[in-house]
């Protein structure tokens, strides 16, 4: 079951990525328990085109993060596999060349720079770690035009990290990431720590890099109205599943699973100043012990006995077919009693 | 507490056991010598006197008869009886036994009646009585109650009675012991010695033993007033305990010469730079050695004027001793380089010089003043230093070219020294065992076996030809006898022994 | 945790393991103990049946396996310098050990970490830099001058304190203790400070520097922003955050007292194990040596087994498995 | 010209800037100096040479200071029992104690840092298996350690060699036996530091474990390791006198700074107090300025701190 | 309008540094008044958490309040001695900061956590404490707070946590709350939880609240007013509607339209040009004139001060008498 599209840069078939969370072999054996294993990514498949963005979002801990590492290659799968550029990701990680195609910019401006380094060493890592370039003064040269290209002076590779602020920090692990001239990068919620002006500027960036070099991002955030801003296509997790996953626009205007549709409602909207928000309401599940069935079902308006004892499949969805969507009550066109559909702004 | 008869003891070891024939050795002696006591004891000048037994007399070449004491009693009780002199020697000739040298000449101690005992001798002893001093008495029925016929020793792997209880006769019995920690004798009032005129002033009620191993501590605790008699003080702080108040300091000599021996037997020696001969083998470098060494400045910086500087390997208490033979080859550092020359070496050579440095007084720094005077002449020496366990070790695998020993005469007899150290490596019992330099000299092996078997003149000639030849073939080059002062509390008296021996039975706390 | 203890107990069976042969391997070569208990006189045939009879011309792992099958039922044979059974030595020399090692322990906590909280919280104060410096000098010089020095003051020239060994002892179960004698207690003094100066040093630069650490974060401001006491703040907050390093140290350092009171126990004859185990190093006495190093791993894998329990005293963190994805 | 620009950006860095607003750690930059200076330079500017034994006269032994009433102009801070100059002495034992004690840090350091980082980074089996091996070090004493190196060593090697290396013996079996701290502090933060995002984003790169674990991990975790490494100089200086005490080490006619206290510690009591308290007021002060350097520099290390 | 509660008058905050002294804060005035919430947002840098600190007396050092005075109901606090501000602390001023993970003391259940502020504030005794804090629990919305009470921290979701915090934020009723980017850490889900909550605590108790954040939607659905700074002072505050909808000043201007719409989809986002000026080189007259859009001579060399502005109030000179163009 894939995603229909054209010439994908990087597909991923039904990937998982399960860690092992159980005490140690002593203990386990004394208390008498299994092995237990955390489903952090359960069998999710989809595929982004050449030069567009595809954005995963979802709550805190559903498996956005692992999702990014899957694909870059930092966790191996557990099952499925991560197709880059028509090749698997073992073999494209094996090859230096297929490696510096791929890239990722981190969350947290703060951590991801080594505090030790300069930043002129910080960007030409790739560059050299990939042997790009052999000759100083052309790495030189190349590190202040990346500088420059996100907005940065020449000037500012003789300084240390802690000398930025946290939208330079982001703007200089994107000129890191941008060194090796990848063609695919991943971005994990790349402005979550950021201010909206400086956010606003980081999104301009990676927009503008996307039309002038042609680049296709891999984007996560929990933030949807960002999301709205860069994503061509959007991706919804719920532990460690995909529950839904459209064209962006479609999702914004339409959405169909009804976690989608509670998220849309959690927005905090500028227009409607005062306006009560309606929380999703309960607590996360633990991806330790997941829910049977559907495992949003113990917080589903929708939920019937079928959504407690059934996985729902993506499929296309009845009404909008160019969503894929896992829900039981969308299958049976249980979702549009009662309810608006629309769910914001429009 | 310390009752105003109680004298406070401490020396630097501590005995590792309380069996009077398994351990040969000071630490061991100090202690039962007050418990125990042999036929015949030493007075504080080391001479002999009537012990258990009242007399002794040499009735045939190879017997010796004793005559002992009567109304003796053991501290448990048990009467002293010539069946306990008959198992006792008995016992000190047993295999476990490192008190073998006192009785090796003992083919069997036969009772003749009640109170006197024959030894035979497989030849004649002459020096069987100065053996005897040191072997001492236990009672048989209480050894053989509690299964203590042999002597103990670390071979049987098993503890035994004697280890940690005693029965003598001696002057105080053992109250109290705890390893390392104290050991607490009392006095035995009934004891027959304390009529005797050299005794009768004694007046100790109770001795109080702790080991102290750090020589600092042990002078602070004799500094602060928490011991009353230290056995074994540094040199170097004699003069501050002479400056204080209520402390005096007893100086004597000990029976014990502390020299330098070498590996002359070796084609070529294994510590040095000189290839394909051994230089020692040259009686002109061992000569040139001995002119190197300014003995005066050792006694008198390294040693603080504690040491006899001596020109042989023994001193006067042990007979045999030659007045005559006692002169040292003098310092003279241009005859040392002249003799080093003549012999092919006028750049000299380097060796290592092995030595202990926890063994005798000042040991390792008498190596380095040593090391330092011969590489003024050329011989450039390094110091190797140890404890003694690796020491001791070490040259007892002849691996040494050159090292320092110290060595004493238990029997006060010169044999003694001339069969451990001169006499040929032969595998025969005692023969050159310690002559780790492999010394071997066919007129001095003669020699040996008249001493073992000779007596009166002859053996005196003997003695004396054999301590011409350690002069002139210079086998080791003889630095002093050491000095043994002991360290005491002005209020309390013991007499000095050069045996390194207190004994409390002469002493006096006021 | 029963389960935990257990697993403990089985992780810390290769770490005896090990010990016991690198310290039955390493006797090999300290001395010779044939030499040295044959003394001055013997023959060769004297000293080949000593050879038999000590076990010495076995193969070494014959050796060792005996070794570590007596050792596992606490018996170490019998010491070849005192002839007396090891396990006897040992359980007689152990309480003052102990009580050493324990007094050296508290004296470095109880001053140590006060000192590490005042200069963790006035990092500029002159008195903060005086204690910083001063126990730095007190780690410069070497045990043995440190506690002859305190001989000659409170000894020799005040005459407070006793220079050398346990003073009276108290039998209480087959424990000696010196703890509930006066002199027993005076006796204890100098030793415990010569053996805990090094420990007093380390614990109040690291409780100094974590202090310094847990200050900066985030729990301490809100602490403060709560408007609680700054006693409650510093101590009820600040400085059991710091608990987890400093018992670790602590407990490591405690093994390590006890390993290394060998100096301390020399200087003041303190009749420890310390002081057998150097006396047993003169005189190459195997059987005392490998029981002791044997006894400072146990000690050291019971002290490690504590100090992880301590943790789960301290940190209820530690209390439930990884299970709970902590994000 | 780059030279000077060098110059400049050092005078002009931040640590520099900390290091001349403290006046503790410029005074014991200048007292460290003075110390490894002296040691360094000894031969050219010691006033005698205590390591000749030729040059040794037992006669000028036991000299008090200058200042003394019978002190000798010769030898400003006396001399010891063998003639000795003790400042010289002091001098030259400092290049022993300086040489072992460098480099024992250095190696345990060395072994600390490769354990901890690997230990850390890997996790796993790696980890179990060199903590257990730390543990196993950590009960026996140094002491030991040393005498088992020294032990195999002999038994390996004909002996005149064996001398010839005794000094590397000693810096080995010091360096080896305080390995185990540098490598569960190495250890703590490796764990914090592996899962930082910047370690990462070196993985996504593709550089080698090996490669990551150099250059990013541990210019990160060094700082603590600055402490304990000078704590620890001041603890190998003191562990080589106890060796060469036992026979292990240096001879004792080339004494270390170490081996002068400890020789110098027989006279305390008999009035010859310079022969220890000059060694023991050297080794304080090189021992007090190095770790107060190494204070300050992890302190200047950590750009949080600046 | 009644006499506010807290009024900031002038504030200046310096940190002396080596390259001389940065000004974090410069001249930074505002009021809010009985139960009122004051959004303060602003770039990242600005000075927003500064204000805070400096307003419950916890800066960190080497920072320190230069100028200006802070008014609680009318009394100084910015001068008090330490014992005096820590009794305003938490019982009249509470503060929230921004991660729950690391605001909770992790080795105090959250009962103890919320017992200890109380009965430091409170004449309440430990009992009647503890009945208050599960009441707390339960107000903010802990389900089974009589049991969860002697959880830990990590036992709670990141959400429950900062209910925890804000409970104990709360618990010694204070009538002012400085909340701190309360639920950046959240994630959307929770954080509508958690403004929901304080709102409705807020209107509760009466208490009011200054609320710093990034998210202009939490700003827009729970302040009454906003102040907006940019490099160390405010450049504009107003009703919320008002400075949201039609900011005066250019910067507020650019800050508004960076937010993204999540109703439709920008081709480009609206963005300002360049970055704050670091604090060592905020250029004379206005400091956002750099970037500004309507830049004009006077802004390059005189600094504005807060002026009206329609119905705010904005330092800008657009808003002078004799301004060349007019907004
Ligand atoms: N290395 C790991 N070992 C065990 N569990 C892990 C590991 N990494 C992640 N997890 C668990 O997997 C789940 C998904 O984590 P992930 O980081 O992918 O979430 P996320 O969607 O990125 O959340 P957030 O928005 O908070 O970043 C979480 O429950 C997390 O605790
Ligand atoms: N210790 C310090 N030394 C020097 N400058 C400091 C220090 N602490 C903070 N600053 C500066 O003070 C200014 C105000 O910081 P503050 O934390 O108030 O910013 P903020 O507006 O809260 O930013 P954010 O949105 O990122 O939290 C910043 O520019 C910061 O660089
Ligand atoms: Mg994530
Ligand atoms: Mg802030």
């Amino acid at each position: 079951m894939r995603d229909p599209i054209g010439t994908p840069m990087l597909e991923t078939i039904n990937v998982a990525r399960h860690f092992d969370v159980s005490r140690p072999l002593v203990q386990r054996v004394l208390a008498r328990e299994g092995r237990r294993s955390l489903k952090a990514v359960d069998g999710i498949s989809f595929a982004i085109e050449k030069g567009t963005t595809l954005s995963l979002v979802g709550e805190s801990g559903c498996g956005k993060s692992t999702v990014a590492r899957l694909v870059v290659g930092l966790y191996g799968p557990t099952f499925g596999s991560v197709i880059f550029d028509g090749q698997d990701l073992s073999q494209a990680r094996a090859d230096s060349s297929q490696r510096r195609r791929m890239q990722m910019i981190f969350q947290d401006p703060y951590a991801s720079l080594n505090p030790r380094w300069r930043v002129r060493d910080i960007i030409a890592e790739p560059i050299r770690a990939f042997g790009l370039m052999k000759d100083k003064a052309e790495i030189g040269a190349k590190v202040a035009e990346l500088l420059t290209q996100v907005g940065l002076s020449p000037l500012d590779g003789q300084k240390f990290p802690h000398e930025f602020s946290g939208g330079q920090r982001q703007r200089i692990s994107i000129a890191r990431a941008l060194s090796s001239n990848p063609e695919f990068l991943v971005c994990d919620e790349p402005t979550s720590a950021l201010d909206v002006s400086v956010q606003a500027q980081i999104l301009n960036l990676m927009k503008d890099l996307q039309q002038r070099l042609g680049l296709t991002y891999l984007f996560i955030s929990h933030n949807l109205a960002v999301v709205r801003q860069v994503s061509d296509r959007v991706g919804v997790m719920y532990l460690g599943r995909l529950v839904e996953l459209a064209p962006a626009e479609t999702l914004f205007t339409t959405a169909r699973h009804p976690y989608t549709r509670a998220l849309m409602e959690a927005i905090p909207d500028l227009e409607m100043t005062g306006r009560q928000r309606i929380p999703v309401g309960g607590e996360v599940p633990s991806p330790i012990n997941p829910p049977s069935g559907c495992p949003f079902h113990p917080r589903c308006p929708l939920a019937d006995a079928r959504c407690k004892a059934e996985r729902p499949e993506m499929i296309p969805a009845r009404g909008t077919p160019e969503t894929m969507v896992a829900c039981h009550a969308v299958e049976e066109g249980r979702d549009r009693v009662g309810e608006p559909l629309v769910a914001a702004g429009g | 507490g310390a009752s105003a008869q109680t004298v406070r003891w401490a020396a630097a070891g501590d005995p590792n056991t309380m069996d009077p024939h398994s351990q040969n050795v000071g630490t061991v002696t100090m202690v039962l010598q007050q418990i125990y006591d042999p036929l015949i004891h030493r007075n504080a000048d080391l001479s002999l006197r009537p012990g258990l037994a009242l007399s002794w007399t040499q009735v045939e070449p190879t017997r010796w008869r004793f005559v002992l004491r009567p109304g003796v009693k053991f501290h448990g009780g048990e009467a002293f009886t010539a069946d306990d002199v008959v198992f006792s020697i008995g016992r000190a000739r047993q295999p476990t036994s490192n008190f073998g040298i006192y009785v090796d000449t003992v083919q069997e101690a036969v009772k003749v009646d009640e109170f006197t005992v024959d030894v035979v001798t497989r030849i004649a002893d002459p020096i069987l009585p100065n053996k005897f001093a040191s072997v001492y008495m236990m009672s048989k029925a209480w050894s053989e109650a509690n299964g203590a016929t042999r002597p103990q020793n670390t071979r049987a792997r098993e503890e035994m009675h004697t280890t940690r209880n005693t029965n003598g006769t001696g002057a105080f019995r053992l109250a109290s012991r705890e390893n390392d920690v104290r050991t607490v004798l009392r006095r035995n009032t009934e004891w027959y010695g304390w009529a005797e005129p050299d005794s009768a002033r004694a007046n100790v009620q109770e001795i109080q033993f702790r080991p102290i191993a750090s020589d600092a501590t042990r002078i602070a605790a004799l500094l602060s007033g928490e011991v009353d008699f230290v056995l074994d003080p540094p040199l170097q702080d004699l003069n501050r305990l002479r400056a204080a108040q209520n402390i005096r300091v007893l100086e004597g000599p000990e029976v014990r010469t502390i020299f330098l021996a070498f590996d002359v037997a070796r084609p070529e020696l294994q510590y040095s730079d000189v290839r394909g001969r051994n230089p020692f083998a040259d009686l002109r470098v061992r000569q040139a050695l001995y002119h190197a060494i300014d003995i005066q400045a050792i006694h008198r910086t390294t040693m603080r004027g504690q040491s006899v500087v001596t020109g042989t390997f023994f001193p006067p208490q042990v007979n045999g001793y030659s007045q005559a033979e006692d002169t040292r080859l003098p310092y003279d550092q241009a005859r040392a380089r002249a003799l080093l020359a003549e012999a092919g070496y006028p750049n000299g050579f380097g060796i290592t010089l092995d030595c202990p440095n926890n063994r005798y007084i000042n040991d390792e720094q008498i190596c380095q003043a040593v090391a330092a005077m011969w590489t003024r002449v050329g011989v450039r020496t390094s110091v190797k230093a140890q404890p003694l366990a690796p020491f001791f070790a070490q040259i007892q695998r002849q691996d040494t070219s050159a090292y320092l020993l110290g060595w004493g005469v238990p029997t006060l007899d010169a044999l003694y020294s001339f069969q451990s150290l001169l006499a040929t490596r032969n595998g025969a019992q005692g023969d050159g065992i310690w002559n780790y330099g492999g010394y071997s000299n066919p007129r001095m092996d003669a020699l040996v076996e008249r001493m073992k078997t000779q007596s009166g003149a002859d053996r005196m000639a003997a003695i004396h030809e054999a301590l011409r030849i350690y002069r002139e073939d210079v086998p080791h080059i003889p630095l002093h006898h050491q000095m043994i002062p002991w360290a005491m509390r002005s209020n309390f008296t013991i007499p000095h022994a050069a045996n390194n021996q207190p004994y409390f039975r002469f002493a006096r706390i006021d | 945790m029963f389960a935990f203890i257990i697993s403990r107990i089985l992780q810390a069976l290769p770490v005896m393991l090990t010990v016991a042969l690198l310290s039955f391997a390493m006797f090999a070569y300290v001395g010779d103990p044939v030499a040295i208990m044959l003394g001055q006189d013997y023959t060769v045939a004297q000293r080949d049946a000593l050879v038999a009879d000590l076990g010495l011309d076995q193969p070494f792992f014959v050796q060792f396996a005996k070794f570590v099958v007596n050792a596992a039922q606490g018996e170490f044979g019998l010491s070849y310098r005192l002839s007396r059974p090891v396990a006897q030595l040992i359980v007689e020399r152990a309480p003052a050990t102990l009580e050493l090692a324990l007094c050296a322990a508290f004296l470095a906590l109880a001053i140590g970490v006060p000192m590490g909280v005042y200069t963790g919280l006035y990092r500029n104060s002159w008195l903060s830099r005086f204690f910083l410096t001063f126990s730095l000098i007190g780690v410069s010089l070497p045990t043995f001058l440190i506690g002859i020095l305190l001989i000659l003051t409170f000894s020799v020239w005040l005459g407070w304190l006793p220079s050398f060994g346990r003073g009276d002892t108290v039998n209480v179960g087959g424990w000696s203790t010196g703890l509930l004698t006066w002199s027993g207690l005076k006796a204890l003094i100098l030793p415990s400070i010569t053996l805990g100066l090094f420990q007093l040093t380390l614990i109040m630069r690291l409780v100094r520097a974590e202090m310094m650490e847990v200050l900066r974060t985030d729990y301490i401001k809100f602490a403060r922003a709560r408007g609680l006491t700054n006693r409650a703040v510093h101590f009820g907050h600040a400085l059991k955050n710091t608990l987890v390093p400093v018992i670790t140290i602590t407990g490591l350092q405690l093994g390590a007292i006890i390993a290394f009171a060998i100096v301390t126990e020399t200087v003041f004859q303190w009749p420890g194990m310390g002081l057998l185990f150097i006396q047993s190093v003169g005189a190459a006495d195997i059987p005392v040596m490998s029981a002791y190093l044997l006894l400072i791993a146990l000690m050291f894998v019971t002290i490690n087994l504590i100090v992880d329990l301590l943790y789960y005293a301290v940190d209820p963190r530690l209390r439930i498995g990884r299970g709970k994805g902590a994000h | 010209m780059a030279q000077m620009n060098a110059i400049q950006r050092a005078l002009d860095s931040d640590i520099w800037y900390s290091f001349t607003r403290s006046p503790i750690t410029v005074a014991s930059a200048i007292v460290a100096l003075i110390c490894v200076g002296g040691a360094v330079l000894a031969p050219w500017i010691a006033p005698h040479n205590p390591f000749d034994l030729a040059s040794l006269q037992l006669m000028d032994a036991f000299k008090p200071p200058a200042w003394e009433a019978d002190g000798d102009p010769n030898y400003l801070l006396g001399t010891d029992d063998q003639g000795r100059d003790v400042l010289s002495a002091i001098m030259y034992g400092a290049r022993v104690s300086l040489l072992v004690g460098f480099c024992a840090v250095l190696l345990s350091v060395s072994i600390g840092i490769t354990a901890g980082l690997a230990a850390g980074y890997m996790g796993g089996t790696v980890d179990a298996v060199l903590m257990r091996i730390a543990d196993i070090k950590l009960t026996f004493p140094t002491i030991l350690i040393a005498l088992l190196i020294d032990g195999v060593v002999r038994a390996a090697l004909p002996r005149e060699v064996h001398d010839q290396i005794a000094l590397y013996v000693v810096i080995f079996a010091i360096g080896i036996s305080n390995w185990p701290s540098f490598a569960r502090t190495v250890r703590g933060s490796t764990l914090v530091e592996r899962n930082k995002e910047y370690v990462q984003a070196a993985r996504v790169i593709g550089l080698s474990r090996a490669r990551i674990m150099v250059t990013h991990v541990l210019p990160n975790v060094l700082g603590p390791v600055l402490v304990i490494a000078t704590l620890n100089l001041g603890f190998a200086v003191l562990a080589e006198a106890t060796l060469s005490f036992l026979g292990v080490g240096v001879p004792p006619t080339q004494p270390s700074l170490g081996t002068l206290i400890r020789i110098g510690n027989d006279f305390l009591f008999s009035g010859e107090w310079w022969i220890t308290i000059f060694p023991g007021i050297a080794l304080i002060l090189l021992v007090l300025s190095v770790n107060l350097l190494g204070d300050w520099l992890r302190d200047a290390l950590n750009p949080k701190l600046r | 309008m009644t006499a506010p509660l807290l009024e900031v008058r002038n504030l200046r905050v310096e940190f002396p540094t080596r390259r001389g002294t940065l000004v974090a804060l410069n001249d930074v005035s505002f009021s809010i008044a009985q139960g009122e919430v004051l959004g303060v947002v602003g770039e990242s840098g600005a000075g927003k958490s500064m204000t805070g600190a400096a307003i419950i007396g916890l800066l960190e050092p080497p920072g320190r309040i230069a100028g200006g005075e802070i008014l609680l109901n009318g009394r100084r606090i910015d001068n008090l001695p330490y014992s005096e501000l820590r009794k305003l602390r938490g019982r009249e001023i509470g503060a929230i900061f921004q991660d729950p993970l690391t605001t909770l003391n992790p080795l105090y259940t959250v009962g103890a956590q919320l017992i200890e502020t109380m009965v430091t504030h409170l004449p309440l005794n430990p009992a009647q404490a503890r009945a208050k804090a599960i009441e707390w629990l339960e107000l903010v919305g802990i389900p089974a707070a009589s049991q969860r009470i002697d959880s830990y921290p990590h036992e709670f979701s990141g959400g429950m946590r900062q209910r925890v915090v804000i409970a104990l934020a709360l618990c010694a009723e204070p009538k002012l709350i400085v909340a701190d980017e309360p639920t950046t850490a959240l994630d959307v889900s929770i954080q509508a939880q958690v403004i929901a909550l304080l709102k409705s605590l807020a209107r509760e108790k009466g208490t009011s609240m200054m609320l710093v954040t990034h998210d202009m939607g939490v700003i827009a659905e729970t302040a009454d007013r906003v102040a907006v700074m940019y490099a160390g002072r405010i450049v504009e505050i107003g009703a919320v509607r008002n400075v949201v909808r039609h900011a005066s000043h250019p910067y507020s201007a650019g800050l508004m339209g960076s937010i993204p719409p999540v109703g439709r989809r920008l081709d480009r986002m609206q963005q300002i040009d360049g970055s704050m000026p670091r604090l060592s080189a905020i250029p004379p007259g206005c400091a956002y004139n750099p970037r500004c859009p309507k830049v004009f001579d006077r802004c390059r060399v005189e600094r504005p001060e807060l002026m009206p502005a329609g119905d705010s109030l904005a330092a800008c000179w657009l808003y002078a008498e004799g301004a060349p163009r007019h907004a």
